[in-house]
């Protein structure tokens, strides 16, 4: 249980969560399309929410349900996320017939 | 820390880089969708059974479809002329970096605090459903709310625009 | 009580007394879904208004069963649900409804009166491109009118008063287009104005002294006896009780809503609408509302009046309906319109009911109300069947010979007229009537409104048949042949003609039904009421009278048919006469001459003040801040300017400099902020460490 | 009493076949052998059942299409399933050269998998259920959710316009009926309280003299059963839905470029899914493995629970030698426009059930909520553009 220095298996779960948002992070940050970009944040959003069942199951009152409640209406709001989202992307391709954000910088359509 | 936490952790990670570094914008939606699945296995891994179950239904079941649509919509599976990475990834790379940094470092300073505790809670779905329509009623509807306006939204934004009447 | 019991009734008797709002309720949620509904829409929204009026009128018929089981088996019935409204202090202003015989023999009135009309319209409305807008009036109408009936609270009453008063300006505007029709609307408005900010002084004056506005409260509404006693011991201006000046001021705003004398020159004017609303509103039900205030604070009116003694309020009361009574029906002698006439006869009839009141008592006045709504909506009805007819004549002397034409609107009409008149014996007006002139006979205070009354019923005989001569008999004087109309007209005609002589069943001096329901006596059949002395003289005498009217209205008008363009039979024989009764007895004028004069006087002083002194006043500041202003432009110009621009380039090189990070680039804004993320969550961690 | 004994026996005998194979393992590997055994059964039984399933497809089909089916290979026909795997597994594995190979290889095993895991929560007989889960229906949708994935894998790496069409039809199918399957099952956990299937099982197997209580027996069941049997066709791609592989149209859909045993395993894939939804169907409508009579309770469970599954599976195969094949737009307006107003309103009427409490009210109002609506959204369907009576307009 006390490998590399880690003291909980809490601590396992949130580096996961950490290193999972770093990479949707980047993801965000170094691709051209947009759609990756939502993949990014959606993979960031995953994070987040490891982290909150993470410390709902490591808590001090798991029954009180706050960390499962907070990741399960954080899964909805992320598809509520992901739709409108993608909905936008697929609007500014039909408008500007790119979904290159480096391509997509005019406020003027 | 079990063998299965580092392969589940290892999946997670995995499909996480694979959909970020995978060319194709297919390969990378189904890519993510395997960081997905290793959520899912994580969340059952930490005795969170339903969000486990609700992650598989909303992320592979929809959010991965979702996602593929909007890729073939926008001619999206072809490979863009001038690469994939925008011009200042290492700028972004940089950045991503100094995040998990700051992040691990907060981890790594914090869980010393944190007593272990292993007990698996005795939750099961009926409580989830009761604290759903309960204590949590109120952020439920207004999700429900949210997910009305955002699917309407959605479909209005991404509608064909119409001629505009004479 | 508690706060959170603020809505919970907290009394209800039976279900239909604590169902009793759904009656006014229905009509008005119609009224909405109405509003709603796009114009093309017409059978949904007849349908809609006919359908909750009847719902009305069934809830109604129950309440009024209810009422009369009650009362068969010899209890008082008065049930009533009050609820709080609002909170200030320690003072509540308290809601509520309340079903006692009064209330339910005007909501079935009311409703029952209200559908046939609603039915008629959809014939005369047929061809109207507002056809859904006017249902939607029709219903709020509807709703409001039955609202008023039920309320427990003059506060409610007030209220629906004012949407009652409201959907009669909107109804009589309906044809806005017409500017006699607009101006009517207006006069209207106004008037019932003049006499309901009385009313409001009254109920205001009343909630200051009781502290409740409510009619009936387990001994603690305002019209119960300990409440009655406090106001009728403390004293107002004049020597007179607050009970008085309070009943006054109520009194004050019953003259504007029922066309009571010094305000009743809206009523004929308000004909300009269309004319179910004419009969619905300005016949049967919305005027009939200031006679039914009256009878509802009845118990304020005469609180501390002797067994057959009277009371002050009642004596003004009496006074003002007999000589409105007269007054109206004079003027109705010389007009020419068919509504017109109709219009001041009801002002004369409402004279009577308010007469009644004051003389007789709630139950001769509701009576004499009961029966006047059906044969007054009768004659409307039968009137707009005649207009309907003769493509939208109005002027009698154009008319003719319909009695051919349209048999049954004549019968109809002859049997409404025939009630009108009081025509003795088979005719519900001539029971109603009587009453009134039998209460008139027994006051001990004055013959005058007696005398009054009887030369009323014989002027109101006189132009009756005048009119109907004018109409139905001769020959026809019109452009294009009459024609008689479509069922869904003449079916409510000829109910409204059944009730009109069936009605006068119930209230004959030898079964006074009705007024022992009102009152609450065990009803009793006993042909001795005749015996009581001189009543049946006085049949005789009313009757005498009524002859006379027919007679003489025969002898001038009767099968002559004259040219349109002649004057008028009466004109030849009595033109100093003809003239002023022609005219109205000039109070428009008389209105002109000070009221309004005064007004547009006062207008121009204020006119005259707001050019000179104000204006003036507005001018010389406006002056100083120019001269100010010119020395600031100065100062700007040639300091501030230069400095400023220098600042102006700095800061938009700057800005162009900035600008490059807002290039629109989303992932430039991701990065940046997960840039400053990483710098605030290092200086935290850092700050923080142990 | 020996009696009771034998049928208690016959009833458990697969139990207690598990129970003695693990008994000769150490005490720690027990629970994992059970699970292993448990797993290796369904990946045996179910085949063997998809196998009687094509049988009586093919021959039922043939009697309804008036033909003879097939009646060479072995008595009556009956080797016919074997032998078209024999020929499945030798033909040629052909992969279109411009085929992305990993996904388009993924794509089968991806379905088959989800697919088998559907089965790990279904009981098919009393104690009969492999993982017994708290949240066994959500599992159960999620993997249903999940072969969605594997359709568009296999319809787009095929890199064959009519693989495409035929991916973007099936998933937009199957996510619209998703929708309604979801919600008509969300009727049946308002009422038994639970997302676990022995649970909702336990819940329905209880008798009224000799009638049980199976959820189908009332207004709200029916019309769910109703609904989740309609979403259950379009789901597995069954006709009178199957657009995504209509022959007629699209050669064979996301599975054209598919060949030997991958397309067997998309074969496979769809009649184990369309034994999965009828398992589901039965166990949430009609009583799982319960018996249908009081008296009838001596049978053993996982025999009722096979019959239905193949009632359900006849109904299937009945269906799709009747109906023709639907429109796409005509399946979208049925599921988004009918299906899906009607199941939102059983919700209603289901909560309306559960609260009106005990007597004859409570059937008679939801049986005239639901019935009117019923004949009022058929009744409106007829005025509107797109789900009024099906007219088909021919190439001219």
């Amino acid at each position: 249980m006390t490998s590399v220095g880690v003291s909980t298996p809490l601590a396992g779960y949130l580096l996961v969560a950490a290193m999972l948002f770093a990479i949707g992070l980047a993801g965000a940050l170094v691709r051209r399309n947009a759609i990756m970009v939502l993949i990014g944040i959606e993979l960031m959003l995953n994070a987040a929410n490891l982290n909150l069942i993470a410390f709902w199951r490591f808590g001090p009152h798991p029954e009180l349900l706050t960390g499962m409640m907070f990741a399960i209406f954080a899964i909805a709001v992320a598809a509520a996320e992901a739709a409108v989202g993608l909905g936008l992307v697929i609007a500014i391709h039909r408008h500007t017939n790119t979904t290159e954000l480096d391509k997509i910088n005019r406020m003027k359509g | 820390m079990s063998p299965i936490f580092y392969l589940l952790a290892a999946l997670t990670i995995g499909g996480g880089l694979a959909a970020v570094l995978l060319k194709y914008l297919v390969h990378a939606a189904l890519a993510t969708t395997v960081a997905f699945a290793g959520l899912a296995l994580l969340y059952l891994e930490l005795d969170a059974q339903f969000a486990g179950f609700a992650q598989i239904l909303v992320y592979i079941g929809a959010v991965a479809i979702l996602i593929v649509f909007a890729i073939l919509l926008t001619r999206g599976s072809d490979l863009p002329k001038d690469g994939v990475f925008s011009r200042t990834w290492a700028l972004g790379l940089v950045i991503a970096a100094a995040v998990f940094a700051v992040l691990g470092w907060a981890v790594l300073q914090s869980v010393r605090a944190v007593p272990q505790q292993t007990a698996v809670p005795a939750v099961t779905v009926r409580d989830i459903g009761n604290a759903l329509v309960g204590r949590y009623v109120l952020p439920l509807e207004i999700v429900a709310l949210l997910l009305t306006a955002a699917t309407i939204g959605a479909v209005i934004v991404a509608m064909h625009e119409k001629e505009r009447p004479r | 009580m508690q706060e959170s019991a603020a809505f919970t009734p907290q009394f209800a008797a039976s279900t239909i007394t604590g169902i009793l709002w759904l009656i006014p309720a229905v009509p008005i949620v119609a009224a909405g879904v109405i509003a709603l509904l796009k114009q093309p829409r017409r059978k949904l929204a007849a349908a809609l208004a006919i359908g909750s009026l009847f719902v009305s009128l069934l809830l109604s018929l129950i309440a009024f069963c209810h009422v009369v089981a009650g009362w068969a088996h010899g209890a008082v019935v008065r049930e009533f649900v009050n609820f709080t409204w609002l909170r200030a202090g320690n003072s509540t202003v308290d809601l509520g409804w309340v079903l006692d015989p009064l209330a339910a023999i005007m909501l079935v009135m009311v409703s029952f009166v209200g559908l046939l009309i609603f039915i008629y319209s959809v014939g005369y409305m047929a061809h109207d491109e507002n056809f859904t807008r006017f249902f939607c009036f029709l219903s709020l109408f509807a709703g409001a009118m039955l609202g008023v009936v039920i309320s427990n609270s003059l506060l409610l009453l007030f209220m629906c008063w004012e949407i009652v008063g409201l959907t009669s300006y909107l109804l009589i505007g309906f044809w806005y287009q017409k500017p006699s029709a607009a101006a009517a609307a207006k006069k209207a408005f106004i008037t019932t104005r003049v006499g309901d900010v009385f009313f409001l002084l009254g109920i205001v004056w009343w909630f200051s002294r009781t502290g409740t506005l409510l009619f009936y409260s387990h001994g603690w509404g305002s019209l119960e006896p300990l409440n009655l006693a406090i106001l009728s011991t403390q004293h107002a201006a004049l020597g007179l009780s607050a009970a008085t000046a309070i009943g006054l001021l109520i009194f004050a705003g019953a003259a504007g809503k029922s066309g009571q004398l010094p305000l009743h020159v809206w009523l004929p004017d308000a004909m300009e609408g269309p004319t179910p609303v004419s009969a619905l509103i300005h016949a049967a039900t919305m005027v009939a509302a200031g006679v039914y205030l009256v009878a509802r604070v009845y118990p304020l009116m005469s609180f501390g009046a002797a067994a057959h003694g009277t009371t002050v309020a009642l004596t003004v009361i009496t006074w003002v309906g007999a000589s409105t009574a007269v007054f109206a029906a004079l003027i109705a002698v010389a007009q020419n319109d068919i509504k017109r006439i109709l219009a001041y006869s009801t002002i004369s009839q409402l004279g009577y009911m308010m007469a009644g009141l004051g003389l007789g008592g709630v139950a001769v006045g509701m009576f004499h109300l009961i029966t006047h709504a059906f044969f007054k909506a009768l004659l409307f009805l039968g009137a707009g069947s005649v207009i309907h007819g003769c493509h939208d004549e109005q002027d009698i002397r154009r008319m003719g010979g319909l009695r051919a034409d349209m048999p049954l609107t004549f019968l109809t009409y002859a049997i409404g007229m025939l009630a009108l008149c009081g025509f003795p014996l088979f005719f519900s007006g001539f029971w109603s009537k009587d009453g009134i002139l039998e209460a008139a006979r027994h006051w001990d205070i004055s013959k005058g409104p007696f005398i009054l009354l009887i030369v009323g019923a014989l002027l109101t005989a006189f132009y009756m048949t005048r009119q109907v001569c004018y109409v139905f008999f001769g020959y026809w004087r019109g452009h294009d042949p009459a024609h008689e109309s479509p069922k869904v007209m003449t079916l409510p005609l000829s109910i409204l003609a059944f009730f009109a002589i069936a009605l006068g069943v119930i209230g004959t001096p030898a079964w006074p039904w009705f007024h022992a329901f009102l009152e609450n006596r065990p009803a009793a059949s006993d042909l001795h009421g005749f015996a009581e002395p001189g009543l049946v003289q006085l049949m005789l005498l009313s009757s005498l009278v009524v002859f006379l009217g027919l007679y003489l209205g025969w002898r001038l008008y009767g099968n002559k048919s004259p040219k349109p363009e002649a004057p008028d039979a009466l004109e030849k024989s009595a033109p100093w006469l003809w003239a002023p009764l022609r005219d109205r007895l000039y109070v428009d004028e008389l209105y002109g001459f000070t009221v309004i004069a005064f007004y547009a006087w006062w207008a121009r002083v204020a006119d005259w003040l707001d050019r000179r002194v104000w204006g003036g006043i507005v001018a010389l500041v406006a002056w100083l801040f120019s001269l100010w202003a010119h020395f600031n432009r100065f100062l700007d110009v040639n300091w501030v300017d230069g400095s400023f621009d220098k600042t102006c380039e700095e800061l938009s090189s700057g800005g162009g400099l900035l600008s490059r990070v807002e290039g629109g680039r989303v992932q430039n804004y991701l990065r940046i902020l997960a840039a400053a993320v990483v710098a605030l969550a290092a200086i935290l961690l850092w700050s923080t460490r142990p | 009493m020996a009696n009771t004994r034998l049928f208690v026996n016959l009833d458990q005998i697969f139990i207690l076949i598990r129970d003695w194979l693990v008994g000769f393992l150490p005490t720690a590997f027990r629970p994992a052998a059970g699970v292993v055994l448990g797993a290796i059964a369904i990946v045996c039984v179910f085949p063997g059942l998809f196998a009687v399933v094509v049988i009586l497809e093919r021959k039922g089909v043939g009697r309804i299409q008036n033909r003879y089916g097939p009646n060479r290979v072995g008595p009556f026909g009956l080797l016919q399933p074997i032998a078209d795997a024999v020929k499945a597994l030798i033909k040629e594995d052909i992969v279109p050269s411009r085929a992305d190979p990993v996904v388009h290889f993924l794509a089968p095993i991806v379905l088959l998998v989800t697919v088998f895991m559907a089965f790990a929560v279904l009981p098919v007989g009393r104690n009969m259920v492999l993982v017994d889960m708290d949240a066994g229906l959500l599992f159960f949708i999620a993997m249903g959710a999940a072969t969605e994935l594997s359709v568009f894998m296999a319809g787009w790496s095929s890199r064959n316009k009519y693989s495409m069409l035929g991916a973007m039809r099936g998933i937009a199918q199957m996510i619209s009926y998703e929708v309604v399957l979801v919600l008509s099952t969300v009727s049946v956990v308002m009422i038994s309280g639970s997302l676990s299937l022995t649970r909702i099982i336990a819940a329905q197997n209880s008798y009224s003299g000799i009638f049980p209580h199976w959820y189908i027996f009332t207004p709200w069941g029916a019309a769910g059963f109703l609904a989740f049997s309609i979403a259950g066709m379009a789901e597995t791609n069954r006709s009178p839905f199957d657009v995504p592989e209509g022959e007629s149209e699209i050669v064979a859909g996301y599975h054209t470029e598919y060949s030997g045993f991958k397309f067997a395993i998309f074969f496979i894939a769809e009649y184990l899914s369309m034994i999965s939804i009828s398992g589901l169907c039965a166990t949430l409508f009609l009583g799982g493995w319960s018996a249908p009579l009081s008296f009838l309770t001596f049978i053993p469970s996982w025999i009722w629970f096979f019959s239905k599954v193949i009632l359900s599976l006849f109904v299937f195969i009945w269906v799709r030698g009747t109906l023709p094949r639907l429109r796409q737009d005509q399946l979208m307006n049925f599921a988004w426009k009918f299906l899906l107003p009607y199941t939102l309103l059983n919700l209603l009427v289901t909560a309306l059930w559960r609260f009106m409490g005990e007597g004859w009210l409570r059937w008679v109002v939801s049986t005239a909520i639901l019935a009117a609506a019923y004949v009022l959204m058929g009744r409106l369907g007829l005025y509107r553009k797109h789900i009024g009576p099906r007219s088909y307009r021919y190439a001219e």
